[in-house]
């Protein structure tokens, strides 16, 4: 089991940002409005098949139907309150899968009795995608919220105690050594060596953990009962075929996914700085 | 007399997604009828949406979530068959059955659709009622091709031109609302046998624990069926409906002339039980059931039998055949 | 200044007697160190210089107590080493000071084992920290220190603990040749205030030659003890002498 | 002997061989005890929780009867054009975002931003759009996979160290050898990593989009399995669903080792 | 043996006039470099010595053609330097071999520019191999070599391309004593057979006096020559002589 094996948790998919390694071949890549090059046009295209009605105008609704959605449409509209139900739905579930994954995370990545009698089965068990669970949990725990916050909690549980258990696992033998050497007493050990010396990989169980409850959460919505939030907006939408919410939606969960993901990088920065792990 | 806390009641949500349902479950909600037949007990009476409809109604009876659920014919007697101590105690009425093609279709009628592709949700009472519409055409199930889709992909995929028609329940008439499709048929005006029949199923254990909780359960929704059938509470009726999406308006177009009395029928009669022997047929085609299930065993009409007398309501409905003729 | 005559009545603080060493490789044993035998006073500083691979750190390694399932027998202080213990203390080639905690903290963690009164303990790291002269940078983390400085400071963590036998493993093998002599005399003066006694591995014969009372030449496959060499000149050594380069030579001979 | 340092703590004891064997059975054996409780002591109602010989007995008649050999070769179909389709592509524009700054600048935000747009979000603009075609499907796959091939593939070539780089360039290869010696060589570990991840994604987002919008394949089979109420159905196709994700990814797992070891003759 | 006698007559083979060389850092221009004057002639065996960051291997990297953007003149063969080109070889401190090609193939691709017929590049290769003293290990991948191996493997890539400047960053740096003994000799016998003249950078002073003609000494911040000190010794030269140490101790001296 790896961590980095767990970029792919849910609905979804976790892209890291990217390293900025140095670059082989520089052209015209120093002038900085390209990047938007892409964006703009592929908006303009849209815009102009929506303006010279190249589809159904129900199907092809123009950039700015979708963007005037969200303050003007009385359904539309509601896709500020559907975020906000969404995120505190992402934060119950991730909050509960997160201590568990935590808790297992540290208990077989410090025990190897827990370690060689439940990670075997975590191993086997993730491999089934979360997505499958689905009737399953339902049937035991019904069509509504409590089966929701499980599913959640569920794409968070699984990368937050992989990635904490191989940060145990991989502390550094060398560091363990010192630690002897120096005959640090068991708290200290844990306090000054191994928590530590785990906090990043534990950072980026959090973090991956963190954006697969988001996609987790929309899912949850999605597929489990009727639900506000993000998820039940766009199923609303789909309805009512309505395209303009649908794509409201659809664009509202990216750029709050999108956010969190940075939150959540720059957080872990923010905490690793903070323990002298970065330059 | 020994009461239970509470009972809860499971129902279907309306197609566009709110916790409300339409036909007599959305009257008895808004208007409270069970919860008046437990006035002078400490009873609570719940109501709990569960999309998923069929086969989520059927977790919760597995769940112990639910003591009463209103659900197609077909989905209760899967759950039934696979050993769920459920009892149907009162038929629902009809749930309406709309075909719609593309706005510029040449196809004017089901008649029409004879060797093209027609989109509904395989093995679900929409299935079932498809292909008793057909039949009422003389078109034999082989003479079109079934194309199987989920719930939300009806829409596009006769939009798109994927298939030449959609077959499924009231969800259909938001194409038409918005000008992309047209409507070919409707169970509204035709024979109920193309309508998908529902019913109010109970936990057998609740029944025999509760039978007065259970006999007020059923007055209150058979009072709930009066009321709607009154034509002085037509628009009232549209706009307890309209909670569930869609606006009393568009409603009262599109029941305009239907007899609600006549749609909304919850007599255990012939044609309920005929209906019930239907399916069992049905699902025996489709190889949807394990082993055999006894129809007499499915349902327990005591307590209908009891209120109709005791509320006089004995003609108030008309009584069927098996064919769905008034008799 | 006079030669550190080498005190012979007292017992031993070390003693290696008839050392061997086994590994597992691929399955098969392979024996790392085969008959061992070294003593080592107290007070003493003792270098060992020796090919890549003959077994200078599995030595240490043993003497410090981190691996044990060794034949023979090692004595320190006249007791048998079963594992790690007091009055040992050990530098690593590479730093492993941790990357999270500050010099300060890092020099402080050597006091968690005898963990005496907060008010002597803050006073222990300010001497040492003083005694490395990283004095300034106590709140510094060891990603802010240079190569040298770093080895340092690992060095004041090892000597915190107070041992009376100091291991260091190529404590200045990461350094440049100018840090390096600079840190030579650190050492020196150090193992001169604090009356420690040090084995040193290194590499580099004429490190262990300006440093030592005496120096031990291993041999490889199997690790063994080829000379030991006592180096009879007083301190500060002049590198270039006639006795220094002929003591330098003999070594470096030994070793070929 | 490594001593006592090696483990994290105390609590990392050894135990004896045959123990150590054992144990990680014990939680799926407790685990399956539990379930077979459950349903015998009737803490659950085997309508949901099926009994593990009933799964099993469900597998072997869905198996006789060929269903779950047809849903499962449409699923491997679908997952096999989108991926190929999807890492095709991944594979071409990430080597052109790798190798060019300029290229990465224009394209590389908007792909990675379009990255973070879950399958869940896709669908029903795909479906809306193109209506409900076997191309959706591998349009979903082929999307799952295409962004974690590309991102691989770019940052493989771009992670390669600048001091080999310099090697080669002081070497002054003609261009095919640097392609073949160098760029190929020094890539491929990590391009097949992606491909590891990639295919897990793609199995994930074939799930999906199978239980959502679909009418055959292993998904769907878990969806009638629902609809029918006959959870064992369900159960049964998480198992398949399980099993063919680790086959897959033990698959290129196998495959990644090979490479790397292959290319860097480790033993 | 003679000491080789420094050629004055022709013009020479590399030639760098007024070179500054500045980075970027955080933004600002950093000066890494500033007015490097130094002639190398045909057949010389040139070590440069200098404080760390000097900005020694920048100097090679300007003069191999890897680094542009320099001000001042690279004249190599009296034609200007404005990038890579034949003539000139490097050998880095890390080997960089590439990990995924045997030894044989890694020195064969030295050979790739020039792509020599099959039957003569084969046997450039084997002569190479058995230069270095790795025959038997053509096939072995770099891992499966000690470092030393390693960069041994890595100097006869460089020395394939029969370039007449060779560029050594530090060859040596990885190796332990003993081993960089005897690679000093094998340097020696491949410059002295070969007749290729070597610009070999260098931590270790005595080294430098060991195989050059000429030891130019640099200073740091910015980098630039402090001295250019000759060594007029015969060959095999004793590291114990007196001329010796005492060349040795001057470059010291100038180097602090
Ligand atoms: N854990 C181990 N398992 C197997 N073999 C080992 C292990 N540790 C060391 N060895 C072997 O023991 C021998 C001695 O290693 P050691 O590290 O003690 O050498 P050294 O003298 O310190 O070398 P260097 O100067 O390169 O540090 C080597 O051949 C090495 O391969
Ligand atoms: N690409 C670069 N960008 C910015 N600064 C650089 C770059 N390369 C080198 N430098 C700076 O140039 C200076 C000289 O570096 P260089 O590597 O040439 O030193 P050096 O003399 O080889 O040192 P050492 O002996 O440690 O190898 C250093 O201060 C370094 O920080
Ligand atoms: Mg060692
Ligand atoms: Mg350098
Ligand atoms: O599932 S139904 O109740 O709609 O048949």
């Amino acid at each position: 089991m790896e961590c980095t094996d767990m970029a792919d948790v849910s609905a979804g998919t976790f892209i890291p940002v990217a390293a900025s390694a140095p670059r082989i071949h520089r052209g015209l890549a120093r002038w900085a409005p390209l990047t938007l090059l892409l964006p703009v046009i592929i908006l303009l295209l849209w815009w102009l098949a929506a303006y010279f009605e190249l589809g159904s105008p129900q199907l092809l609704v123009s950039p700015q139907t979708v963007f005037l959605a969200a303050f003007t449409d009385p359904a539309g509209s509601s896709v500020w309150l559907s975020a906000v139900q969404s995120l505190a739905r992402l934060a119950s579930g991730f909050a509960i899968g997160a201590s568990a994954g935590l808790a297992v995370g540290l208990l077989t990545g410090l025990a190897s009795l827990a370690d060689r009698s439940l990670s075997p089965t975590l191993a086997a068990l993730r491999q089934i995608t979360l997505f499958a669970w689905i009737p399953l949990l339902t049937g035991w725990f019904g069509n509504g919220e409590v089966t929701r916050q499980i599913y959640i909690a569920l794409t968070a549980f699984f990368p937050v105690a992989l990635c904490a258990h191989d940060a145990f696992r991989r502390i550094p033998l060398a560091w363990l050594e010192a630690a002897s050497v120096l005959r640090l007493k068991p708290l200290t050990r844990l306090r000054r060596l191994v928590l530590p010396a785990a906090l990043p990989g534990i950072c980026t169980g959090l973090q991956i953990g963190l954006v697969g409850a988001w996609l987790g959460t929309i899912s949850s919505e999605y597929a489990i009962g009727i639900s506000d939030g993000l998820g039940g907006l766009i199923v609303l939408g789909r309805q009512q075929f309505r395209m303009d919410i649908v794509l409201l939606g659809v664009t509202a969960l990216t750029l709050v996914g999108y956010g969190i993901g940075a939150a959540a990088s720059r957080t872990r920065s923010y905490l690793l700085r903070h323990h002298g792990l970065s330059k | 007399q020994e009461w239970p806390e509470v009972i809860r009641i499971g129902a279907v949500p309306s197609a566009s997604g709110k916790a409300f349902a339409t036909g007599l479950t959305g009257v008895a909600h808004v208007k409270e009828f069970v919860e008046a037949e437990f006035k002078d007990t400490p009873v609570k009476v719940e109501w709990v949406y569960l999309t998923g409809a069929g086969p989520a109604i059927n977790e919760a009876f597995a769940n112990k979530q639910v003591e009463f659920g209103q659900y197609g014919i077909l989905p209760s007697l899967l759950g039934h068959s696979r050993g769920l101590p459920t009892k149907a105690v009162l038929a629902y009425g009809g749930v309406s059955t709309f075909a719609v093609v593309p706005k510029d279709s040449p196809v004017q009628s089901l008649k029409d659709l004879k060797g093209k592709r027609i989109g509904t949700m395989l093995t679900t009472m929409m299935h079932w009622a498809l292909l008793e519409a057909l039949a009422q055409e003389g078109i034999a199930p082989d003479e079109v091709t079934i194309v199987g889709l989920q719930g939300l992909d009806l829409l596009p995929a006769v939009t798109s031109g994927q298939v030449d028609a959609v077959f499924s329940a009231s969800e259909l008439l938001t194409l038409e609302e918005q000008g992309l499709a047209k409507v070919v048929f409707s169970s509204r005006n035709g024979n109920p046998l193309t309508a998908g029949q529902g019913n109010y199923v109970a936990d057998k254990d609740f029944i025999e624990q509760y039978p007065e909780a259970t006999q007020r359960v059923v007055n209150g929704l058979l009072k709930a069926g009066y009321w709607l059938a009154q034509p002085e509470n037509r628009e009232e009726n549209f706009e307890i409906w309209a909670k569930s999406g869609v606006s009393p308006s568009i409603l009262a177009a599109e029941l305009d002339g239907v007899d609600l009395k006549s749609l909304i029928n919850p007599r255990l009669d012939e044609f309920y039980r005929g209906r019930v022997a239907a399916a069992v047929d049905f699902a025996q085609q489709e190889k949807l059931l394990r082993g055999d299930v006894n129809p007499e065993d499915f349902y327990d009409d005591r307590f209908y039998q009891k209120a109709i007398v005791e509320l006089g309501y004995e003609n108030f409905w008309p009584d069927r055949t098996a064919d769905g003729r008034v008799k | 200044m006079s030669s550190v005559a080498l005190p012979t009545s007292q017992p031993p603080l070390l003693s290696l007697h008839d050392l061997s060493l086994s590994h597992q490789i691929d399955g098969k044993p392979f024996q790392v160190l085969r008959n061992i035998d070294l003593d080592i006073s107290n007070g003493t500083f003792v270098s060992i210089v020796g090919p890549s691979g003959c077994g200078k750190s599995s030595l240490l390694r043993l003497i410090v107590g981190l691996d044990t399932g060794f034949e023979g027998t090692i004595a320190f202080e006249g007791a048998p080493v079963r594992g790690l213990g007091s009055g040992r203390g050990m530098a690593f080639q590479d730093h492993r000071l941790f990357p999270w905690l500050t010099v300060e903290q890092n020099i402080d963690l050597g006091l968690d084992a005898t963990n005496p009164p907060a008010e002597e303990r803050r006073k222990a790291v300010r001497e040492h920290i003083a005694l490395v002269g990283l004095t300034g940078f106590e709140k510094a983390y060891p990603a802010q220190l240079s190569g040298g400085m770093a080895q340092r400071a690992a060095i004041a963590r090892a000597l915190v603990t107070r041992p009376s036998l100091l291991l260091l493993d190529e404590p200045l093998g990461a350094l440049d040749s100018l840090n390096r002599t600079h840190m030579q005399n650190e050492l020196l003066k150090i193992w001169r205030t604090e009356k420690i006694t040090f084995l040193m591995v290194t590499h580099d014969v004429e490190e262990a030659v300006y440093l030592s009372n005496e120096v031990v030449v291993m041999g490889s496959r199997p690790g063994r003890i080829r000379a030991r060499v006592p180096i009879d000149l007083p301190h500060l050594r002049q590198r270039d002498s006639a006795a220094f380069v002929a003591l330098r030579k003999r070594i470096v001979d030994e070793l070929e | 002997m490594r001593g006592a340092a090696t483990s994290l703590f105390t609590l990392r004891g050894p135990f004896p061989r045959s123990f150590a064997l054992a144990l990680p059975f014990v939680l799926p054996l407790a685990l399956l005890l539990l379930w077979q409780l459950a349903v015998v002591r009737n803490w659950v109602s085997p309508l949901i929780l099926p009994p593990p010989l009933r799964i099993w007995q469900t597998f072997v008649e869905l198996w006789q009867n060929g269903q779950i050999a047809e849903a499962f070769m449409i699923s491997l179909f679908r997952i096999a054009v989108g991926f190929a389709a999807g890492a095709a592509g991944g594979l071409i524009v990430g080597m052109a975002m790798g190798l060019s700054d300029t290229f990465d600048r224009i394209f590389g935000p908007t792909l990675r931003t379009l990255a973070q747009v879950p399958t869940i979000g896709w669908m029903p603009i795909l479906i809306l759009v193109l209506g409900l075609s076997e191309a959706v499907k591998y349009i979903i796959i082929a999307k799952a996979s295409f962004l974690l091939v590309l991102i691989a593939t770019a940052d493989a070539i771009r992670n390669v160290p600048r001091d080999q780089v310099d090697a080669m360039r002081v070497l002054r290869l003609r261009p095919m050898t640097q392609l073949t010696k160098f760029w190929i060589p020094a890539v491929l570990p990590s391009i097949v990593t992606g491909f590891r991840l990639a295919l897990g994604a793609a199995w994930i987002a074939l799930v999906i989009v199978e239980m959502l919008a679909s009418t055959a394949g292993i998904g769907y089979l878990m969806v009638w399995g629902r609809t029918v109420f006959q959870l064992d159905v369900v159960v049964v196709g998480m198992i398949i669903i399980g099993l063919a994700g680790l086959s897959l990814d033990r698959v290129m797992a196998l495959l990644e080792r090979r490479v790397s070891h292959g290319v860097h003759g480790h033993g």
